[in-house]
């Protein structure tokens, strides 16, 4: 680390793959020195090679070099050999981004050095504002895991956290562990071979969490409310009683479960209407009873022998109505097919008839749906259309797809595989008055301002939006696990539950080191804010997508590092732009943009910004380099966190400038959306909208100001973009504000 | 990037896919020391092979950018291409894993300028695409490659366009003596993170897989819709190379069958569902397709999707496996002969291309691994009976991609807990 | 190479005056020349083909092939069983599995056979004829013999189903099997490429008992030769031969097609190639002359090697 | 004696599915369908089916006995092997459908004349006799099924198959007289006469 204070900057230029050939970078080294204000420039014919390395190495150690700013390649190429921790280091991007967007010979050759030339300028004005991150380790280090719910999945995640190392803590709300799974008679098979129904393996699981010497459980126990932030919860764990205990933990796990449907809302297939229709949870009920006494499972009406069952799979769910379920709930086919088997394997004389539409057993289920058909459990594709239950029998109206007739069958005992229905708390993105009649209780009484628990991803389910990254959630810290996150089954709710145990423990250790958690994993910068000059107009509070942002008491906006994931939306929205990190603030961009050499109104060398998406537009057109793909030299492109970060002040600013366009770079957003920090790009769009106004008062064309949705594979399609941006821009004609800045 | 010393401690984790890296990130962003060995010159798997990914058809390679960009910002993760896994002696706590490295003929210097490429002329079959389309001998596997370095086939070692590399490359970087290495580690735990390979669809004889030019496999499909594919993402018969807008997607190709794999490999119907959509994108209205199923298993949230493709006009589902294909030798056209099992009826169907939604067989064999790991009938990794030696994502189970990341998430605690308890030990003796 | 012998079981069909027995004839000519010993099992009897299955029970069928099986450990001790029909081999190969894999079935037909004095011991093999030419000579050692190269004749190899399912010929696929084409070129034969229509049935029985459902079969059959060029088909199974040369008259009358397709046997072509006349290749045994082969068979050449 | 299709009702009432387990050939198979459709798809003569294979099947679960037994369809089975190679799990259907065929025809419940019924009947007579089929007394056995006049109509119209073999020397009108034939027939009467006996006393269906 170079002595505080005094700052010493240095640039250097690489001359390799290409760059020498196609470039003057001598006159690029007199730009660094001369308008970069650089105290150190070299150039290097091989600047990624280890002599190029040491040389930067050198000048930090001996030199005493503070800032350095590399004009090269990409910033995503390279990486191990540029890799210098102990100072802030800006990249020109010169390969990619010049000499391969751009076209060989003479023809092209002045525009494409005022490309470099200006990346030159902009790498060293970033650079001149950067500093290095410090980070914010959180000052009380809990390091204890919570795991609210007691159920397979919350024992799991506790017992697996405890045997990292780290201590547990469980809140249960009712009077004993083991949730659903201990309502159950058997389970189905986890591992060969998946021939028979298997122990639930619940009690073996209780007996190792309650003898755990780093696992604490509260039973009959529900949060009354939970503050802070990664390694430094508080949470207020309230019995009955109404006698509350605060509990200090670095991370939770939300293994709240899951509530069976009410087959009350079924009554067409007899569900509520009479005792000989139940759903799986009441047949395990019946089961466990009967095997409690030693005999066969009876009939619920009246006691009698139970020679047929029906199972009826997807009973209020796969619904397309709107009055049910729309989700198909994954387990029940294995399920049924397990309690099938309980009948078969105690009588093979009783008939059981699994009624279906998709028979869904993925996997090794497959095994499992053949040992149910060797057992003699029939299996027939087709759907109920109703129930008709008198007396002590029981008649299915259905119809049958492949004799493709509507029949019936009689049956002793009906059962409605009817789904999962998560306890995923109150739903915040609901304002308070639309609430259902019946309010949801929340699970987990944040603190938070946006609200009481975990945002919801669709159909009350708190799953991750990204395929990539299944335990992301928007509660830093905060992992749902089970069949709260996503209807699933016994097997996946355990691996889930491990999954989300890694997930805390890594956000505990984060936390402890100040680091991001994903996606800008091990970012030590955060968000500074000297409130001095915030108006608190509450813009960051409301627009962070982690709602890492509380209130303080005297209204100010108060930030919680190890919440917050670096996305930079709030600077985005600071309209007085006292939001900033050390390496990235409205300054390192803006002074960029301000960096540049802007040609005159005559020069027909119109200058359009392009802010693109780091994760996706910039990579986009750095794959564009690489296969050669042109596009205009008139761009100049600054990579950004995300659009959320995007400043509308950088806007006004390069438009006051004299830049004759602005174009945005973002992901897509809607459901769908690609945005890795959820809400910026669909933020930026909402934020430019606005920006329309201002161009009018300036007299400017709304055409100036652009954004765009691009992929990372748009490799083609993104410097096509940009050729046809410019083109617009030329048709509509140079800013009337040059020369003014 | 300063690399660990391996040590009871370390993790190893074999297999660079999106479930390697997953297991090697999330360990390594708890502080774990990490070592990725991976088979291939370039991290990123199968995954990186596909076009979008169901439900959300967005682009696989975004979260891989992300993932690289985790791997390149983290010094606990040493990664080790183009080395496989020989053997795996000791026990949990203990195991001394044997890697060989098969030669690159390329140096960390490469700056992936591709003057080499340029420069050689000879060319072999793109493994990136299936084999649909040939590259040059001297590449780099594709533009989202990590490490991003070339390597020189060892085809054109020692032939003139081996000197032709090596003497375009500016910076030295390209050498051609490089042999083969083999180097042992100690490690605490293993992550089997090896994947999965679709099933070999010239076995399932009734669809003509070896005998009809367009009869294609999924993964084949899935290339050939991609922009930066063999086709450039034109969805061609590859008899005639005339657009195929008329499409059958046949399902359980090679999968729930006592003749091929017992086991159904989960992903198939999502995938033809998603790719009735790349269908779709290409021809809009005029687009057709067929999907002959068994079952659609459209497991949990994965139905939304469903219902919305069953809502296509331009796509059809017959309740049927299709018996055999039949070729039109003139035009290579091919007809489906089949039972719709829903109410009895025969056909005879007419389709300009078929795509079979071929299974997924575990990648598993190779490596002589200690017997302590038990696996399935189908040779899926179950586990490890009091081991540390863990099968992640796809090697232990077929799994779609979101599932085998939360595996993978789960593995690398197995693995830590591993590792912890090793470490623990060593402070107490 | 030494002589080989063999536990022959011709079949019904096979017999003198019976439906194939020219494809009995070109058989022991072809062996003659392989320097194979075929000893017929004696006193065999019929394998109940697929057909006999509505009045008869299992065992009795199994049975019937069990005494075959115990008449050749009897008096041909250590030789494989080796069936020209299709039928037979396929019969008598279910009922060897059934029985060999059930001590119980193994015992019933023992107790039956003992009224006929005899006793199975689950030992003989089982094979087809074209079984014994890949496996135990291969095409190699088949090309050796050839002297008459059958240039200039295509053959559109005609598998059928019996030699080719459930069992199958060792290496071969259900739906491509090529051992007929490779044999066609061992004896310099050319073979109708991408014949599609190899595996087809013939209808079996049913061309028998209903042949206005089965004969469009047939049609297939022999339409796809002509639309491969060929001059004749080749096949293993005396039931694919008869049915496929006989009804074609019957065909064109109820089609109006024009077929004239000779429909030989493998054994008759390795005869002719082997410089067999066309006596010994049982060329004289057709209603749709082999006009081809038949050229070749009375041909002269020097068979001295 | 009783008629047996009466006694098979009673026997097992409305579960056709464990009749079909206990009485036919392979009947245990039919269970483990999954109801794919390759069979139906692979039969040579599907067109003429009435119910397909994997349709018998479930029609047997759905306890359809009278429709399952008195249908042609299993009939016209040519013993091709095609589902059998190719049904996914591998069950043996041909032999299943002989067996259902062989089942009905036992119960009196195939229908009447069915001409492969008839064929099947006549080839296990004429084979069983001697030890070995005599082709022409087959081939008109199966002609005259339906009397004289359509016999000789049958005949007539197949007169020049008839010539074609009989020049051929595949066809020995001498047959009809005397043909092949085993030398220990008696033997093979006693050896048949015992499996029924067997099958009896094992309650197993009977030739």
């Amino acid at each position: 680390m170079s002595a505080v204070g005094e700052m010493k900057t240095a640039a250097y230029i690489c001359r390799g793959c290409g760059i020498g050939e196609r470039l003057n970078t001598k006159q690029m080294a007199m730009v660094a020195q001369k308008e970069g204000k650089m105290k150190v420039v070299r150039e290097h014919d091989f600047l990624c090679d280890a002599s190029g390395v040491q040389m930067i190495r050198d000048d930090i150690a001996n030199e005493a070099v503070t800032h350095v700013m590399i004009a090269a390649c990409s910033r995503r190429a390279k990486t191990e050999a540029f890799n210098f921790q102990d100072v802030p280091m800006a990249r020109a991007n010169i390969r990619e981004g010049v000499i391969w967007s751009q076209p060989e010979g003479a023809a092209a050759q002045e525009v494409t050095q005022d490309m470099a030339d200006d990346y030159v300028r902009m790498g060293c004005a970033e650079v001149k504002k950067m500093k290095l991150p410090a980070g914010a380790p959180v000052a009380s280090q809990n390091r204890r895991v919570l795991v609210v719910g007691g159920g397979m999945s919350g024992l799991t995640a506790a017992l697996e956290s405890a045997e990292a190392g780290f201590e547990a803590v469980i809140v249960e709300k009712q009077g004993a562990l083991g949730g659903w799974a201990a309502q159950l008679w058997k389970r189905a098979p986890f591992r060969s071979p998946y021939t028979d129904p298997v122990d639930t393996g619940v009690a073996e699981l209780v007996a190792k969490v309650t003898n755990h010497p780093r696992i604490e459980v509260h039973l009959n126990a529900t949060l009354a409310q939970t503050s802070g932030a990664p390694g430094a919860f508080t949470v207020q764990v309230a019995t009955e009683s109404g006698a509350t205990t605060a509990l200090e933990v670095g991370a939770i796990i939300q293994a709240t479960g899951f509530t069976t449907y009410d087959i009350a809302k079924l009554p067409e297939l007899g569900g509520g209407q009479h005792p000989n229709v139940v759903d799986q949870a009441g047949l395990e009920a019946l089961v466990i009873a009967a095997a409690r006494q030693g005999v066969p499972v009876k009939r619920p009406s009246d006691g009698g022998e139970v020679r047929s069952v029906v199972f009826l799979q997807c009973a209020g769910q796969r619904d397309d109505s709107g009055k049910h379920l729309p989700y198909c709930s994954g387990h029940c086919c294995n399920t049924s097919i397990k309690q099938a088997m309980y009948f078969k394997d105690a009588n093979p004389a009783i008939d059981t008839v699994v009624l279906y539409t998709d028979l869904r057993t993925p996997g090794m289920g497959e095994d499992f749906y053949r040992s149910g058909q060797t057992k003699g459990v029939t299996f027939t594709k087709g759907l109920a259309s109703g129930v008709a239950a008198a007396g002590n029998s029981c008649t299915v109206q259905f119809r049958d797809f492949i004799l493709d007739e509507d029949t019936s069958i009689e049956a002793d005992l009906v059962v409605l595989a009817t789904g999962q229905v998560p306890n995923s708390g109150v739903n915040i993105d609901i304002p308070e008055d639309q609430q259902p009649a019946v309010k949801p209780i929340s699970i987990l009484n944040l603190t938070y301002r946006q609200g009481k628990d975990l945002p919801q991803l669709k159909d009350g389910l708190t799953d991750s939006h990204f395929i990539c990254f299944p335990y992301e959630t928007r509660r830093t810290g905060i992992y749902a696990a089970g069949p709260v996150r996503r209807p699933m089954d016994i097997a996946q709710a355990t691996e889930d539950a491990t999954g989300a145990a890694l997930k805390a423990i890594q956000a505990v250790e984060n936390a402890a080191l100040g680091r991001a958690a994903h996606p800008r994993s091990g970012d030590l910068s955060y968000p500074i804010v000297p409130l001095e000059g915030c108006t608190q107009c509450k813009r960051c509070t409301v627009e962070c997508p982690f709602g890492a942002i509380d209130e303080d008491e005297k209204r100010f906006p108060l930030f919680n590092e190890s919440r917050c994931r670096r996305c930079g939306t709030c600077m985005g929205a600071c309209p007085v732009r006292v939001i900033s990190f050390e390496n990235y603030s409205p300054d390192t961009v803006g002074s960029q943009i301000k960096a540049i050499d802007m040609p005159d109104e005559f020069s027909e060398k119109p200058r359009i910004l392009v802010l693109a998406c780091e994760n996706d537009a910039y990579p986009a057109l750095d794959m564009a380099g690489m296969q050669r793909n042109v596009y205009s030299a008139f761009v100049r492109v600054i990579p950004v966190r995300c659009l959320g970060s995007v400043n509308t002040v950088w806007i006004t600013d390069a438009l006051n400038g004299g830049w004759d366009g602005v174009m945005m770079l973002g992901c897509k957003h809607g459901d769908d959306y690609q945005c890795h920090f959820v809400k910026g790009s669909e933020l930026a769009g909402y934020r430019m909208s606005k920006v329309d106004d201002t161009l009018k008062q300036m007299g400017l064309e709304t055409e100036r100001v652009a954004s765009y949705e691009v992929a990372i594979t748009d490799i083609a399609r993104a410097p096509q973009l940009i050729n046809e941006y410019v083109a617009k821009i030329q048709e509509i004609g140079m800013s009337p504000m040059k020369g003014f800045a | 990037m300063t690399a660990p010393i391996p040590t009871s401690q370390t993790i190893l984790v074999v297999g660079g896919g999106i479930s390697g890296l997953t297991v090697a990130l999330e360990a390594a962003e708890c502080g774990k020391q990490v070592i990725l060995v991976e088979k291939l010159p370039t991290l990123g798997g199968r995954t990186a092979l596909l076009y979008r990914y169901f439900p959300k058809l967005c682009h696989p390679v975004c979260g891989l950018e992300i993932n690289l960009r985790r791997l390149k910002g983290n010094r606990n993760v040493r990664v080790l291409t183009m080395a496989e896994v020989v053997s795996i002696t000791g026990t949990r706590g203990d195991y001394t894993a044997t890697l060989r490295i098969s030669p690159r003929h390329v140096t960390a210097q490469c700056t992936a300028c591709g003057d080499c490429a340029k420069a050689v002329s000879a060319e072999i079959p793109n493994p990136y695409n299936y084999g649909l389309n040939q590259m040059k001998a001297a590449y780099l596997p594709h533009a989202m490659a990590y490490p991003q370095r070339y390597v020189v086939d060892p085809s054109i070692v020692g032939t003139p366009d081996g000197e032709k590399a090596r003497a375009a490359c500016k910076v030295g970087a390209i050498d051609l003596d490089m042999k083969e290495e083999i180097i042992e580690l100690k490690v605490g735990a293993v992550a089997w993170a090896t994947g999965w390979q679709p099933y070999d669809a010239a076995k399932i004889q009734p669809y003509g897989y070896d005998r009809f030019a367009n009869v294609v496999t999924s993964v084949e499909f899935e290339r050939m819709c991609d922009p930066h594919g063999p086709t450039g993402g034109k969805i061609l018969r590859p008899f005639d190379g005339e657009p195929a807008t008329n499409i059958a997607f046949i399902q359980c190709a090679g999968s729930r069958d006592e003749n091929h794999l017992r086991h159904c490999s989960r992903i198939c119907c999502m995938a033809s569902l998603k790719q009735t959509q790349y269908v779709r994108e290409a021809y809009g209205e005029g687009g057709k397709s067929t999907i002959y199923y068994i079952d659609i298993r459209a497991i949990d949230r994965f139905e939304d999707f469903y219902r919305k493709v069953l809502q296509d006009p331009t796509v059809r589902f017959v309740k049927s496996k299709v018996a055999r294909i039949a070729q039109d030798d003139k035009t290579g056209g091919l007809i489906l002969h089949g039972v719709d099992t829903e109410g009895y009826h025969r056909y005879e169907a007419p389709h300009d291309l078929v795509v079979l939604a071929v299974g997924m067989e575990p990648s598993v064999k190779g490596a002589d691994i200690p017997a302590e790991v038990i696996a399935d009938s189908s040779g899926f990794l179950e586990g490890s009976s009091g081991g540390g030696i863990f099968g992640a994502g796809c090697a232990s189970g077929a799994l779609d991609v979101n599932r085998s990341v939360q595996q993978a998430t789960a593995t690398a605690l197995r693995a830590i807990q591993v590792v912890n308890k090793a470490a623990a030990a060593e402070v107490a003796r | 190479m030494a002589k080989k012998e063999y536990a022959f079981y011709p079949g019904c069909s096979s017999q003198l005056k019976a439906s194939a027995s020219n494809y009995l004839v070109s058989v022991n000519a072809m062996c003659q020349t392989l320097d194979v010993k075929l000893t017929p099992i004696p006193d065999w009897n019929c394998c109940t083909a697929s057909i006999a299955y509505a009045p008869s029970s299992e065992l009795s069928r199994h049975v019937m092939n069990a005494r075959n099986f115990a008449l050749a450990e009897t008096h041909l001790p250590g030789q494989d069983i080796v069936a020209t029909c299709a039928a037979c081999w396929l019969n008598a190969r279910e009922s060897k599995e059934k029985l060999d894999g059930s001590a119980q079935l193994l015992a019933d037909a023992n107790e039956a056979l003992k009224e006929a004095g005899l006793k199975y011991q689950a030992k003989a093999e089982v094979r087809h004829m074209v079984e014994v030419l890949i496996e135990d000579f291969g095409y190699d050692e088949l090309g050796k013999h050839v002297v008459k190269p059958l240039d200039g004749i295509k053959f559109a190899g005609y598998v059928g189903c019996q030699t080719n399912r459930p069992f199958g010929i060792d290496g071969e696929s259900f739906e491509n099997p090529k051992y007929l084409d490779k044999l066609v070129e061992t004896v310099g034969g050319e073979a109708a490429a991408g014949y599609e229509q190899k595996v087809t049935c013939c209808g079996g029985a049913l061309a028998f008992s209903e042949p206005e459902k089965s004969q469009k079969q047939i049609k297939d059959i022999v339409e796809a030769a002509y639309d491969h060029g060929a001059d004749m088909i080749v096949t293993p199974c005396p039931l694919c031969q008869a049915n496929v040369e006989v009804y074609q008259a019957d065909i064109n009358k109820r089609y109006g097609t024009k077929l004239n397709m000779p429909v030989t046997y493998y054994s008759q072509l390795m005869t002719v190639a082997y410089g067999g006349t066309a006596k010994q290749a049982g060329l004289d045994g057709h209603i749709i002359q082999p006009k081809k082969l038949q050229d070749i068979a009375v041909r002269v050449v020097n068979t001295k090697k | 004696m009783s008629d047996p299709n009466v006694s098979a009702v009673e026997q097992y009432r409305n579960n056709f599915l464990r009749e079909v387990e206990e009485n036919v050939d392979e009947g245990q198979w039919v269970k483990m369908c999954m109801q794919c459709g390759v069979c139906a798809g692979s039969c040579p003569l599907g067109e003429h089916w009435e119910h397909s294979p994997q349709k018998l099947f479930m029609m047997i679960r759905a306890g359809k006995r009278e429709a399952v037994l008195s249908t042609n369809s299993m009939w016209m089975c040519t013993s091709c092997y095609n589902c059998v190679v190719r049904c996914p799990r591998q069950l043996p259907i041909t032999q299943i459908m002989h067996g259902l065929a062989a089942y009905a025809h036992r119960l009196g419940l195939a229908p009447k004349m069915q001409p492969t019924r008839d064929f099947s009947i006549q080839f296990w007579e004429n084979c069983t006799r001697t030890g070995r089929v005599n082709e022409l007394r087959l081939t008109i056995g199966l002609y005259f099924r339906d009397g004289l006049v359509a016999g000789f109509k049958k005949g007539w119209s197949m007169r020049n198959v008839a010539f074609g073999l009989l020049k051929a020397k595949r066809l020995n009108p001498f047959e009809l007289f005397k043909g092949h034939e085993c030398k220990d027939r008696k033997g093979i009467q006693a050896m048949l006469k015992k499996a029924n006996e067997i099958d009896a006393r094992k309650k197993r269906p009977t030739t």
